[in-house]
């Protein structure tokens, strides 16, 4: 059957963002995913995000994989060119349109299984790179489009639909990621919109690779009692470091905001800031050490750590290390790529 | 047969001893004394300490093709004397290092010897291993220019420009190249019977190889885009790339019109190549067989999908790593028809570094004009070793053929974007490139879709899609380069080839006509196969399909895209991972001809 | 046409609802009925909301190809009503739910439309969403159960078997179908004029789909090392291993008697099963093509390093991630000669479960004795539809063919052990496996090695080996199954098909020769062709090659490796992604046969 | 060329082992690395250590990617099976093998190019399942055997011998293996024997994967100034965390080797002992956490940090976690393997 596309009724009462654009805009097209699946949550989330953020559909690349979570880059912004790769492979379809035109806002959506297992050292090298996107890894814990097998971050002790329990260590892509150099680096719960909008809205407008580690669970295939994916596990044991609100440049804070609790700001390369109200004491989101420190402490504790974990603005991204242009490299004129013939005849005497 | 700027020698040393530079200052002398001269590295998959080889051939009618055996060796390897004796012609001469004594295995009565004691004179001028051993390469230089008359002022200009701010450097070579120049001239009869004579043959030429001239034509082309990596004999093409950029590529602020990616994997590098052609990059990567085949499911994505993405593939031989440093035409057929489920390639198949130039930019522009993979097929011989060729040209009037694209301006007059309907027959859809125009979206998928860009698991829908692709691949097989085609009055056999074994096929026919057998001449440049090479297939009985490969690829695609009947097409295959030589064909010709009827 | 216990049916549902299980209950019941049945599942690439379909076959001559159009049409799905009507032969029969007003688009007027309230009659007697819309299912198998006759006994018998032990599971089940077969029964005069009647026909069969069988074979061919990355469809069967390892293969102390690694992809598992076969296990991973993409440069590997590997392609529909639901027979091409350099593959097509059984230990014996990667090609239609196919038979004589495999006992016979040296014609040398004895010990590499084992850069050391390799796959083409033929009195013209087109082409000729069209049949069962394939496209003029791809990937094996000409070959191919159905290949002959002479 | 293999002249004076094994019958074929290169070095050490743990040399399985370092494979015990896989594939190869035949010795060389880049995800997932071997990475930041591009592990300034400065953050396989749950970590230098023997021994005698990443410099590519791969800067900045003394079942340990420093032991899987003499003070080489902060305060401080820096027996590897049978499954005969038909007979009357 062709794809089914959704009727836009347009709400006249819709609230409009300052491009004149009302939520609806941000849509996409109807979600073939199990209802309830966790997934949903973070196209939701998605969608306010680049709703808020005000920026323009046209003007983002939407990139994903292969898998449940992979097929979400179809449901929001149907105005915006997206690109379904293979199955692990986005990370290097993402970095090479980046390095084709980094104008764009760029924001790759994928999988447990997708990044951590097939697709992992294309993850690694993307984040070693700091290629500036935003990287949303839908978290559930098992392989949901091929019907439920363990992925590498389902946790020890986590049963299987079957019954079956994972023994295996998992694969913690924060942790990873703070490993690898990572500059952007959070959790977060898809069940937990409050959090994920402005996480998701400040991994946006990073200046590098934002790695957001989404628990969403799989209601089909991991969301019962032994599983430490599901929404009732998740929720017992969630943990939030650092309430985080994003502040884009164009609005200036309001008293309320910056006073809740004790607020610490961080700012963004483009001159936005980030504010962290801080639950746990003495944490310092732009101290690598202590954030892997924390998580590590977390997990022991049989706690998810969440919240922004993580970030280093200023740090060169891919094009920075290349020493690229400002504009896009697609917006390069040909006459100005094209050395000329004269400077070809004086270098072939080069070669004689 | 051999005499004056007709003759070939062979040099046998060992790997990371600095020889490279001297064959290199050998090489370039000839050529600037105006005669015809080509070179083939022959070295091993290793750093240092292992056996490696470079052959000169001279030739005044400017035939390059590898001719073994040799005039002379210049045996400079003990552990490889025996075979290197074994390779010169009888009546032929040894150049060896006479520092120590001879070995046994030296010996061969047809074979003129001449020693030299290069390491004890090195050792007593020079100081210092590192010197010493470098300028022993320098010093058989000195004697060959002796021995093969090779023009000293030449020599010493050259050495100027190399070393010229280098003042110990240049003194040493200087005294190195005169110590072996000298010794020779005392005690040997100089020149020797065959040597060279200045011409004037080489002046609209230069001498590049296949990776650095495709590097040129990437440059020239407009890609902005490398991602790669590294793989011998890929490597310095995107090396090349880098070093053309960094001197053509910079704006005014110093700041690149361009960006290399240093891929984890062969993998990770298609998928940039892909991401970026998706945005409307031209971008490309360089590749050998190992890469290709790691290559396969991102280029059935390409194919499937549409995206231009453009490849070179520098062949070695195989399979699995094979020999890395050895070359072959092997890839053809796994190429050809790459990834899973129904696909077919666009493949163009340069002769020499000149095609590596100009087809890199063909690549591009096919890759483009017809949304899909488009594969380079060179070689090791073609990539990595000195070929004398016309100097490059370029026509400035050239602008990329973008294919297909539509703009703001182009969309506004359509009432809804469609991705994947094609108005016109040669089955291409018109695309649009990301950030463009809200109006241009769609959705990019290697998994089932309509012509309306819509994911889709309908029968009828999905074929509609597949079958104009089809189409589409049947358009290019009429875009690609035509074959380069030689009638010599319709003989009813006629000779294929394809790729660098052009220059020992053509000097083969040369000979063969001089035996009285007269053959046409078909070699392919592209695929899917064009009208042409069906007419050129048409026109003969019987074809001799001439090929670097075990298994006879090149004949393998004709029988399955043209379906020529196969006894038609006769197969003469060399595999052994060296360049073709002219020997080979003449022999394999004759030997194939038995019995079939030839009318001139 | 139709009429009793012959005819077929379509159920269209929506996926994640459990129809699949009422559909089972339907299929099993006929089944036990005795009287031959087939079930086509065609389901979406998603878990849950997207339409589904099965199409059931019931045919008392035991043709199980698919055929459209359907006698009886369950539209269940109002998101497809009109395309599902439009699938009913005219005078067919129409069920939906009446708990709604009947939709416009269902409205045809030579179709009779039987209107049951399953919705509703579920909403009034079960409780809770879940129960409502499971029982819905069963509701509709019980209208069709009076519809078609269905067996009530049997299929209380069945209830009894599944929900024994869960007493209320089981009422609700009987409440379910009752409901159906009584709302049936009192508002239409059942059964139809086509329905079942009671048979002997299904004594000696099962009903199991091809990768549960291929999983069976694996276990008693012995395999110990599984490795595999999940893919549609090739996942049921390492779980189908799986689950039969968990059965037989465990110690008296439960310790596993296997090894099952679920590896980071496809390239791992091949490795994997590469490094085990090393080792001497027989060791295999399924994958799809995708997959097989993947797995190219390691393929290589294993082909030239002449390591034993099994590799299981249930084919899906290309190319890309293509439609992962659907079947198609096009990775033919590709996994012949995967991998870049000169290579070529072993390939068995099995035809239905039963022989996927058969084959997946000849895929064993065939890698250990030639030492080479061997590729069972099934598709989605054998591995994930019931098939109905006679019960399994293991000779509990056999014993693995191990290949030439050298014990310290046979290496104190031999002087030194050589790894590539062969004595005898099938080009096939005997190795050793690891940590049997010091003087076994080799070395295994992909890169250029000589008959000794020990690294070469020599083109005459190089081909010596890879000249034997075409030798060793020349001796597999006799070794591989032979063709299945049927000849019909030399007719002149033939038909060549492979894998699952069997069904659909073996109705195909009984029912052309009821039209006086008399054909020859092959299907060919492994690859490279050996002998017995020769001779069949020798005694043919025409020949009709019938497959599941696109571009005629078999048409365009034999023509590259028996040399036929291509004329003499003909192609059908059917590629939308469903099974083959018997009028495709009826409609598809005759029209290739206008003008061609076919004398019987 | 064919390969040049090494004429064996038995030195009578060659001491024994206590298969009365000299080290020459643990050699291989001759090097064919540039005179000077890390890599012969950690050759000579492998040799060292199969010789003195006594092991028989064919039953030794040597695997390898491809690369210079991978080469080496062929450079050592001449009587044990080799197998020169693909780039960066040896991981699965040996995963492969191990699962079919656990009864031998697994030993894998590979480079800082074959495992950290193409390879990387191999590694990873070879260390969480946890395959019993010993993983040598012999990392030289560069890629040696195609001339010289910067690996994955090359430190940000490290300088080509072109010239160019690396970029790029590096991947420490050290800091990854922790973060992933190896169950032994260590780090040595190719020029200092002493200290690698002993680890390797260890790590032979590990009942799982032993990471094992020897500093081993490229004196072709990348022995130079501006190199932080080279023997000078390794040499200067080499820190050694805990010198450790492996001490194999047969032999009890002597006083001498008990008494040194303050010792802390840790018995390995098959009962024999890793002594440490601790210079760090309260350094723990049981405590993961610690180790990767130890790690990480070393690479600030400019240090280069060394030794056996994690260890954890008992964990189960993947036989363990599979629940396989003590023997080589290649071991158990057909019979047993094949249920036979009496059984398939029974199991068909489930498919009616
Ligand atoms: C090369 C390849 N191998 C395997 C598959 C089959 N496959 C599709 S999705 C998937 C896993 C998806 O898991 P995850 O990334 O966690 O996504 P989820 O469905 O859980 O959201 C697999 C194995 C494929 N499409 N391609
Ligand atoms: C698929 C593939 N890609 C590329 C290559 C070329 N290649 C051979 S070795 C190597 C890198 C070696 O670097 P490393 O692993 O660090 O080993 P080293 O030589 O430095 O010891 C590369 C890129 C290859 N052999 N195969
Ligand atoms: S299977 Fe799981 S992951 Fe996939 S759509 Fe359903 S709930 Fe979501
Ligand atoms: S190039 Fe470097 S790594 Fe390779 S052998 Fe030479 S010194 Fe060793
Ligand atoms: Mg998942
Ligand atoms: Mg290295």
């Amino acid at each position: 059957m062709t794809s089914i596309t959704k009727p836009k009724v347009q709400h006249p009462s819709s609230t409009r963002n300052a491009l004149g654009l009302t939520r609806r805009d941000y849509e996409g097209g109807m979600s073939t995913l199990c209802a309830g699946c966790g997934h949903d949550s973070v196209t939701a989330a998605l969608i306010d995000a680049f709703w808020q953020l005000d920026i323009e559909p046209h003007r983002v690349a939407k990139l994903s994989g292969i898998g449940c979570s992979s097929k979400t880059t179809a449901y929001f912004i149907n105005q915006a060119h997206g690109f379904n790769a293979v199955h692990g492979r986005m990370p290097a379809v993402a970095t090479g349109a980046n390095a084709a035109n980094r104008e764009l806002y760029f924001v790759g959506v994928s999988g447990d299984g997708d990044s951590l297992s097939i697709g992992l050292g294309q993850m690694c090298h993307a984040i070693r790179r700091n290629v500036s996107m935003l990287y949303v890894l839908e978290n559930n814990g098992v392989y949901g489009l091929t019907k439920g097998q363990f992925s590498a971050s389902a946790d020890i002790g986590s049963k299987s639909k079957k019954g079956e329990a994972n023994v295996q260590p998992p694969i913690d892509p924060v942790l990873l990621a703070l490993t690898l150099g990572a500059s952007f680096v959070a959790r977060s719960f898809s069940g937990d919109k409050a959090q994920l909008i402005p996480i998701l809205k400040a991994g946006l407008r990073h200046g590098g690779f934002a790695m957001v580690d989404v628990i969403s669970p799989c209601v089909t295939f991991n969301d019962h009692e032994a599983s430490t994916k599901s929404y009732l596990y998740t929720r017992q044991h969630y943990h939030e470091v650092a309430p985080v609100d994003f502040v884009p440049l164009r609005r200036e804070i309001t008293a309320t905001e910056a006073t809740e609790g004790s607020v610490r700001s961080v700012t963004m390369h483009d001159g936005s800031t980030v504010h962290f109200r801080m639950l746990a004491e003495d944490y310092d989101p732009t101290d690598r050490e202590a954030a892997y420190h924390y998580v590590r402490a977390a997990h022991q504790r049989g706690e998810v750590a969440t919240g922004l974990l993580y970030i280093e603005e200023g740090a060169a991204d891919m094009h920075g290390v290349n020493g690229s242009i400002e504009g896009a490299l697609t917006g390069v004129p040909y006459e100005t790529l094209c050395p000329g013939n004269a400077k070809l005849q004086e270098l072939m005497e080069e070669y004689r | 047969m051999s005499g004056i700027n007709d003759f070939c020698f062979k040099i046998g040393t060992v790997n990371g001893t600095g020889s490279a530079s001297a064959n290199g200052l050998l090489m370039q002398a000839i050529f600037r004394m105006g005669i015809p001269v080509v070179g083939k590295n022959v070295f091993p998959s290793n750093i240092q300490g292992l056996p490696t080889w470079y052959e000169i051939r001279v030739n005044k009618d400017g035939y390059t093709a590898r001719t073994a055996p040799f005039d002379l060796m210049v045996a400079m390897n003990t552990g490889t004397y025996a075979r290197d004796v074994a390779e010169i012609k009888s009546d032929g001469y040894l150049l060896y290092d006479s520092s120590w004594p001879m070995a046994k295995s030296l010996l061969r009565d047809d074979v003129t010897v001449i020693g030299i004691p290069l390491g004890e004179m090195c050792n007593n001028t020079f100081t210092g291993d590192r010197e010493r051993t470098l300028m022993k390469n320098i010093a058989y230089a000195g004697a060959l220019a002796a021995l093969l008359a090779i023009d000293m002022d030449v020599v010493h200009a050259m050495l100027q420009e190399k070393f010229g701010k280098k003042k110990h450097l240049l003194e040493s070579n200087y005294k190195a190249i005169r110590l072996g120049f000298d010794y020779a001239s005392e005690h040997y009869d100089c020149p020797l019977p065959f040597h060279l004579e200045k011409m004037d043959a080489t002046r609209d030429h230069i001498l590049m190889d296949g990776n650095t001239a495709a590097a040129l034509g990437c440059v020239y082309a407009g890609a902005t885009v490398g991602a790669w990596y590294p793989i011998t004999p890929a490597t310095s093409l995107m090396e090349n790339f880098r070093a053309f950029c960094e001197r053509y590529r910079k704006d005014a602020s110093g700041k690149r019109n361009f960006c290399i990616v240093q891929a984890e994997d062969e993998l990770a590098a298609a998928g940039m190549v892909i991401g970026a052609g998706w945005m409307g990059a031209r971008a490309f990567t360089p590749t050998a067989g190992p890469g290709i085949s790691l290559m396969g499911e991102f280029v059935g994505l390409a194919y499937y999908a549409e995206v231009p993405a453009v490849f070179f593939d520098v062949q070695r031989t195989g399979p699995s790593t094979g020999m890395p440093t050895r070359t072959q035409q092997a890839d053809l057929l796994s190429t050809a028809y790459l990834s899973h489920g129904d696909t077919k390639h666009v493949m163009l198949f340069p002769a020499n570094p000149e095609e590596s130039f100009t087809m890199a930019r063909d690549a591009f522009d096919l890759a483009e004009r017809f949304q899909t993979p488009v594969f380079v097929m060179m070689d090791l011989d073609i990539g990595m070793n000195d070929w004398m060729c016309r100097r490059l040209e370029w026509d400035d009037s050239y602008r990329p053929d973008r294919g297909e694209v539509l703009d703001s301006a182009a969309l506004q007059k359509v009432e809804r974007f469609f991705r994947y309907v094609s108005e016109n027959g040669d089955g291409v859809a018109a695309r649009t490139l990301p950030g463009v125009d809200p109006k241009g979206s769609y959705f990019t998928r290697g998994s089932g879709h309509n012509k309306l860009g819509d994911y889709t698991e309908d029968s009828d829908e999905y074929r509609e899609v597949v079958d104009r692709l089809v189409r589409k691949l049947a358009a290019a097989a009429e875009a690609v380069p035509a074959p380069e085609i030689i009638n010599q009055g319709g003989a009813s056999a006629a000779v294929i080839t394809l790729g660098a074994c052009r220059a020992a096929v053509l000097e083969g026919l040369d000979r063969l006509r001089e035996q009285g057998v007269v053959l046409d001449y078909m070699r392919v440049r592209g695929f899917p196969f064009g009208a042409p090479v069906r007419e050129f297939l048409a026109r003969h009985e019987k074809h001799i399909v001439i090929e670097q490969n075990r298994d006879g690829q090149l004949r393998s695609l004709l029988t399955l895209e043209t379906g020529i009947a196969p006894e038609r097409l006769l197969s003469f295959r060399d595999y052994g991972g060296l360049p073709l030589g002219t020997n080979q064909v003449v022999e394999g010709v004759l030997g194939l001809l038995q019995g079939v009827e030839v009318s001139a």
